[in-house]
Order: C-alpha cells, then structure tokens, then sequence
C-alpha cells in the first residue's frame, strides 16, 4: 500500500510524537496541524489505556472551558496545561519569537497579526512546542526584530515554563536552555544538515542522537485520514478540505 | 410582553460618539457587524477600539473606513483567510496607533476595572519587546512576604474603563437579561464599561432567572443600556451556537480588502 | 456509561491529610455535610478551614469536633438561627486562630492563585481593625501613572492555594463535569485548589458540552480529581434549585450546640 | 381600621422612605426587614412609573447575580448599587461598625461571626443605612471594641461611599460627614430627645428638621401585608412566620 504521505501529515506525527506524556495539551488560534496532532496524540494514548485532554480553542466540541476566554490563559498559569505550541514571524537562535512584524518597531515594515497570549503562555506552560512551516533564513533569524514573547529570562522571572522544540517543514529542534541554544534533532529524509545550515539565520549545534524524522505508520495513517481528519474539518474546514478533501 | 424598551439599530450608532473606546469583542463572541456597518456610514471618527484579546474583520472595516484612530489589541486577523488587510496597511503607513498587548493582559486590564482596583499584576510578558513599548504598565518587585517569591518583578497593568461596548447575542428574555453562554468575556467586557448595547436575533417571552440553569447563562439586564433586534447581526462571522461563519463571505472581502480601492468596492456592495 | 471512576465517600475523606488548607463553600454554593460527618468520623485534626466567605453549620460542627486549628473567614454563623455557637465558644476561649477577612478579600485571594499571581489588590479596607491584625496583607501607594489616584494607599493580597476543596452538586454529567448553574464562587474554589473533590445526587448520562447553554452550567472535569454519588449529601443544608435546608434540623442543632455537652449529644445522634 | 402596625412594620416603613431616588438597592445576609423594606420601596415606584432593581442575595428569585458570590462586592465597586443596609454588634459616634465581637481583640469576650462584606461595600455604596434594633448603651457606644469598617477615611483613601443613616428602633439618625458625626432626624412617636441621649453611648447633634417617625400609611400597609409579605417569605421564612404568620 502506498501511503503517499503529504508534508502536512508527516508534521501532524511529528507532533504528536512530543504529546505521549501529556495529560493535558491545549491548541490556539490558527493552528490546524497542532489541533489534528493533539487529536491523534488522545486517540492514540487510549490504545494505552491513557487518557489525554486535549483543549482547542476554535471549536466549541473541543473547548473544555466555561469561564470565558481568560481560562485559558488562567488554566496554563495555574500549571494545568502540559504542552502549547506557538508560531512566530520570526524565531531566532534564543527561541525569542516575533509575531508582530518584521522592520524597526513601531515603523514596522510588514505588520503581522500580532502576538496573541505568547507573552503568557511561553513563560507558564512547560513544554512550548514552536512550530514554523516556513525553515529559511528569513523566519528563522539572528534576532528578531519583536520580541513578542521571550525565549529566556532572567533568574529572578517567575517562569515554570518554555520553549522545548522548534519543528518545521525540514527539521526538528530541541532547545538547550542551559545554553540559550538549539539543537538539531531529527531532520527530513530529503534534507542535509549542511543544507539545514545554509538555511537557517541562526547557529545551533547538533544532537549527537540526530535521526531521520520517521515516518508515520499505516496505522496513525489510517487513524489520523479516518478518525481524526473529520473532527478537524469541524474547526478547520478549509485546512481539512485542502489536505484530505473532506 | 417585554419589560424594556427595544431600541433601534440607529439609537444604538447613535450613541457611539467621536474619539470613544469602544469594546470588540472577539470573533466567537458574538461580532455585531450590521451595528458596526451602521456605525460606518454614519462616518464616526477616532474611535479607539479595545479588543478583548482579538479582532477579525469589524476592526479592519472600521480602520480601514477610517474610523479609527487607535487600537489595543493582542491580535488582528482575518484567522483561516490571512492577515487583515487593511490594518497592516495601516499599521505599516502609521495612520493608526496600535497598543501592542497579549490576550492575558486585555482580560486583567477589565478585571481590574470590574474590580475597581487601580491595577492588576500579571506574570510573565516581562522582557517582552511588548512591555517595553506599554509605558501605561510598570513593573514592581513583589513587596509580599507571604505569596510569590520575594523581590521578583511583577507587572502591573492599569485599570482600563470602556466608554461602550456593543456586541451580538442569540437572545434576550423578556425582562432584558442577554444569553451569553459561556462567552463569560462578554461579561467582563459589560463590567468594565460605561455604557453596554447589545443587538440580539430575538427576544424570548420568558424570564432566565426563573430557572438556575438558565440564569447561568445570561449577563443580567442590570448591566445592559439597551436592545435592539437585529436578524443576522454578527452575519458574515459565526453566532457561537446558532450559526456558523460565512467563509465564501469572508475570503471575499479577505481579497477584496487586500487593496484600498478593492476595499472601498467591496464596502460600497455591503453598505 | 461513565468515562471516570467513581470514588467512595471514604476515599475522598481518606484524601483529607492533618493540617491540610480545606476550602469551605458557604451555605449557598452546595455544603457537603456527608462528607463533613464522615471527616469528623475519621478524627482528621488541626484544618485550617478556608471560608468562601462564610461556613454555617460545617464550619461550626469540625471545630466542635476539634478538628480545626485555624480558619480564615469574613463570617461564621447560623444565618436565620443565631450565632455559630462551636466557633464562638472557641475563639472567645482561645482553641482555634481565626484569621478575620471580608467577603471580597476571599474571593480576591483565590482569585490571584486562579491568575498565578502573587497579590491582588483590593480597594476598601484600609482603617478597619481588619486590616490591622492581618500581618500578611500589605499596602502600597499606588504606583500607576495612568489608572488609580497616584499615590493613593491600595491593599495588597496574598495569593492562597488551597490543599482540597470538597463541595456536594446536583449532578455530574458521564464525563465528569459538574453542574454548578450560577454558583460560579465554586469555581474560582476549584482553579485555586491543588485538589477538588465532589459529591453529587447522581450521575447524569450526558455530556454538557454538546450543548452550549448547558456547557454554560459546569466546572469542567479538567479541575476535578474525583466524584462520589451521596444522595441528600447536603442536608441539613440547602442545594440550591435543588432543595431548601431543613430548618428544624438546624434549629435542633443551634439549641443543642450552645453547650459543649448538648453539641456532644447531637454529633452522637448525627454521627 | 385599625392597622395595629408593628414594630418591624414602622422600621420597614421607614427605610422604604430612604430608597425613593434609588435605581439599585442591594440585600445582603441575614436582613429580613431591609429586604422587605427594598421590596416595598420597588413596589411603590411602579406607581410613579419609576424601576428600582432590588437584589436581595440570599434569594434566588431575587438574585439578580450570574458572575458568582464577588458579583455584588464587584458591582458595588464598579459604583452600580445605590444603597446597602449594614448592621453591627456595636456602632459608634463616628460611624464605626463592629461586627466581630465585644472585648479587646484578638482576646474577644463575645464573639459575632464576622464582619462579612462590610469593609468594602462600606466604601464604594454611596448610601449606606446602618441598621440595628436594638438601642441601647451597650451597642450605640462611645468607640467600637473592633473596627470592621470605619466610618470615615483619611483624604487619600479612595471612598465614594460610606454611611448616610442610622435607623435603631427608636430613632433615625443622619450622618454628617465633615462634622464625622450623626444628627438626630426622626424619632419613634414613643420617644424623647431627652430619653434618647440617654439611650445613646455615643455624642450627636440634634437636627433642625427634627420630626416623628411616620407611621406607614393604609395603603402602604396594604402592600406591605398583601404583597411583600409571601415574597419575603420565600428567603426568610422564620421572619414572615413570625411578623405576619405565613
């Protein structure tokens, strides 16, 4: 059987290789390849006899609040939420990322949407899974040009939480916050890591347990096109018409 | 059968005076387009629009109508359909001020107004490019001995009061009091503001409080200035629980809206 | 059909540790006198009773017991039925601290946990003997250029986290998230408790969630550690919309508590 | 007719005549007389096409409240409750209340249960009627044993509320804010001047619209009997049995 396994699907399984140890993930705004891991991640943890919680915000199926928009934010400060992801514009070597816009703030040059709860969010939940399709030169950067949250603090900040892995269309990252830097982890079987080099504005170093990012079996296949897919298409119906033709 | 007074769309705009803060509430909260396409052809000036945390296509229509002069906001965007045109464009060519904020901050901010506290601290944001821009917040060291750790920096945000907020619901009952379901922001939007018109697709002839339950669900009527009855108001967004968003609609004016003479095409079709 | 386990009466008391911060829910939020007998059954010693804001015959009967050595409250008493007698009797006798508080000083404290924040300020207060005896609250002169009076004196409260909060509902739905209509104090109870237990009159075999207005009514099981079906599991006390207290019980007990031995004699029948 | 008007009766009477320019009046715990009093008031501007929204919070008929227990102290700090009854084990002569106990603190010789919302809706209600039966040296005295809320505040205190009147079963008093004093306003028909000072701990001035306490009217009796009555019975159902046995 030929899976034929589109660039979407494999990020989906990268994702939801991060979630196993969760009880909780939450998914915001925008973001239908972390919604769909985050589903496969709970269908898959009842295999286990584990149970997952999964919280995304754009349905209102999958909304575990009732106390307005603040829960979320409140929930993740209170230590209640395991895992989030975050996007950015721009994210550099420190894992500052830039939601804002690109030039010299405020004379922006490119306006962005804006910073959503990044601010809050990077500093409470402990695991930050940054994700960014886009791996080139230009979204991963030196140094932002807006910080709209950042990647480390000062000792004295209260701050439980942070970025754990940066994942995009080529590679994925763990991030060492000892030395304020990533780590190349596991890379795309189409990819080298000189071109990963070439490609990213940052420097970082290699993990000495660097592999190939696996493909997903004809098992999470079939889970993810069949099961997962439509519960998708409720949130993100453009997302899911686009990849799975539903 | 009603115990209030229905107002109409009109009474409504007509209340939303030149230079205001006026409260946006975010996409599933129930956006009350018609109010704010009236509230464009009246023409209404240097609005400052407070976003609780976010906005999608009323604010960019009213910036991009030239209604704005100012806004606070974590987010603005046209979500699945790309960025909104006509605030970045605006952003890009400082025609608007934009407060850069992050959801967290816009809700204690009215928390601390539904409180009546000066402040409200908030944890993390600190050694943001966000803070550094917010000469309204200020940073102090914890000063407890019995909470938190001792001398770490806190932020505090100001208390900020709304001069109006306008949203749209599913429903009112008789006596006034408005279905909000769990959009619970809906209330913390109504505490912090000074005045609060709602537009509803329509009035039930019953009473909320009657039954625990459904208490549970409304903001009361003490809270609410005025009603109007307006079919379809949030029309093209989603009215959470009755009717979902109109994408054709919106990736239409996401494209329209990527220019200024689309937009003002697109905006002389709607109005 | 329910996706959790349902615990007994014992285990949720058996979760109940010696000197634990025990949330106490007042008379109209869903008291859990089963539960309460059955803590005073196992001899549990030195809880530090946390008030939101006020406890009635709970509180009274755990520290005749003796199983109280601390509790924060803005009041104790017996409502329509006169004064708390176990409590008065301890305090003006020196058995249990009492942390004296007001209403919204309560409700502020959990509310700075519910934010992970170390304080919260409240406006009020300042001058009353209140303020005076509470080491752990502090002022400060209000540090905000842009909301507030500059330098006005505003109070400062600790965050508080509570070791367990036990509180009886009508029901819980399969999935385990309970029904707590408009009581909504319960549910800052729950964000700031490490744990929450429940007991409820029954089990409903639905999902809240499938409807927005009845998601509207509930805690979600998120903040839930465990369930216990207790029929009547509030009475003598009052479940709101549910059923009324059984005022010729507690007038029983405000007569019988008055002295040590006719409080002994009622807990003997109770028990 | 002979209305054979009560006790309670006149006491309801009177602060129903306090609430006429009120568009909120809150209840608070333990009031059965200002919840009657705030009921009648409600009814009687129906007359004059007037709407006076009454919360009284150990109902749930007349609980107008959705946001939890803070609802009314949030309320009342956001300045939307014109009136709010307070009592006091003692009030003194500057308007002091004590609602803890009696002795020097924390070595309390007879301990109330609590001081309860007082010392904030103290603050932000702009009128605050204390009430309290019982009038007597023992709880009108020279200088309250506690201080649950104090009657005035220094300068920069933020305080748009505080108290307006006193109603004992004798008398009413108002409250002089620059003074920091009460001035004796209606008296029971029963009642002396001279009786009064000597009833009283505490120093006051006497004003010079001094008059009786009017006795309620037929037809407001009517109302108060016919109509309130099975309301108030519904959240104090002891108080109803008691005063018009129902």
């Amino acid at each position: 059987m030929n899976l034929n396994i589109q660039r979407e699907e494999l990020l989906i399984s990268q994702l939801a290789d991060l979630l196993k140890n969760d009880k909780h993930v939450a998914v915001g705004a925008a973001s239908p390849i972390p919604g769909a891991a985050a589903l496969l991640a709970k269908e898959e943890a009842k295999f286990l006899n584990k149970r997952l919680r999964v919280t995304i915000l754009h349905s209102n199926k999958y909304n575990n609040f009732t106390d307005g928009a603040r829960e979320l934010f409140d929930c993740a400060a209170q230590g209640r939420i395991d895992t989030f992801f975050l996007g950015g514009v721009q994210i550099d070597g420190q894992a500052n990322i830039n939601l804002v816009g690109t030039g010299k703030y405020p004379k922006i040059k490119k306006r962005f949407p804006g910073s959503f709860g990044s601010a809050l969010m990077y500093f409470v939940v402990p695991q930050i899974v940054l994700f960014r399709e886009e791996h080139s030169p230009r979204t991963l950067v030196k140094k932002v040009d807006f910080i709209s949250a950042p990647g480390v603090s000062e000792k004295d900040v209260y701050r439980p939480g942070g970025p754990k892995y940066l994942l995009t269309n080529r590679a994925l990252f763990r991030f060492n916050k000892n030395l304020q830097k990533f780590s190349l982890y596991k890379i795309n079987e189409k990819e080298t890591v000189k071109n990963l080099i070439k490609l990213t504005g940052f420097d970082f170093d290699v993990d000495n347990k660097i592999s190939q990012m696996p493909n997903p079996d004809t098992n999470r296949i079939n889970i993810l096109r069949n099961k997962i897919a439509p519960m998708v298409s409720e949130f993100y119906p453009e997302f899911a018409n686009r990849i799975w033709g539903i | 059968m009603k115990s209030f007074d229905e107002l109409s769309l009109k009474e409504i705009v007509d209340e939303v005076q030149d230079g205001f803060i006026l409260g946006i509430p975010a996409d599933y909260s129930g956006v009350p387009m018609k109010f704010t396409k009236e509230l464009i052809k009246k023409g209404v000036k240097n609005l400052k629009l407070y976003c609780l945390p976010l906005t999608t296509i009323q604010g960019d229509m009213l910036i991009g109508s030239g209604c704005v002069s100012e806004i606070e906001a974590a987010a603005v965007t046209l979500g699945e359909f790309g960025m909104a045109p006509r605030f970045s464009e605006a952003v890009e060519n400082g025609k608007i001020l934009i407060k850069d904020s992050t959801c967290p901050a816009l809700h204690a901010q009215l928390q601390a107004t539904e409180k009546s506290v000066p402040f409200m601290p908030l944890r993390g944001v600190i050694g943001s490019d966000i803070q550094k821009h917010r000469k309204d917040w200020h940073v102090i060291q914890n000063p407890m001995r019995s909470s938190g750790v001792r001398e770490e920096p806190v932020l505090l945000l100001p208390a900020v009061q709304l001069d109006i907020l306008v949203f749209h619901a599913p429903c009112s009952d008789r006596n006034g009091n408005i279905q909000i379901g769990r959009r619970r922001e809906l209330a913390t939007l109504a505490h912090a503001s000074k005045k609060v018109f709602v537009t509803v697709e329509k009035v039930l002839d019953i009473d909320f409080f009657e039954d625990e339950l459904s208490a549970a669900t409304c903001l009361p009527a003490l809270y609410v200035n005025g009603i109007s009855i307006v079919k379809n108001g949030a029309w093209p967004c989603a009215l959470p629980g009755v009717y979902s968003s109109d994408n054709e609609e919106i990736k239409k004016y996401s494209l329209a809206a990527k220019t200024k003479e689309g937009f003002g095409e697109y905006m002389k079709y709607c109005l």
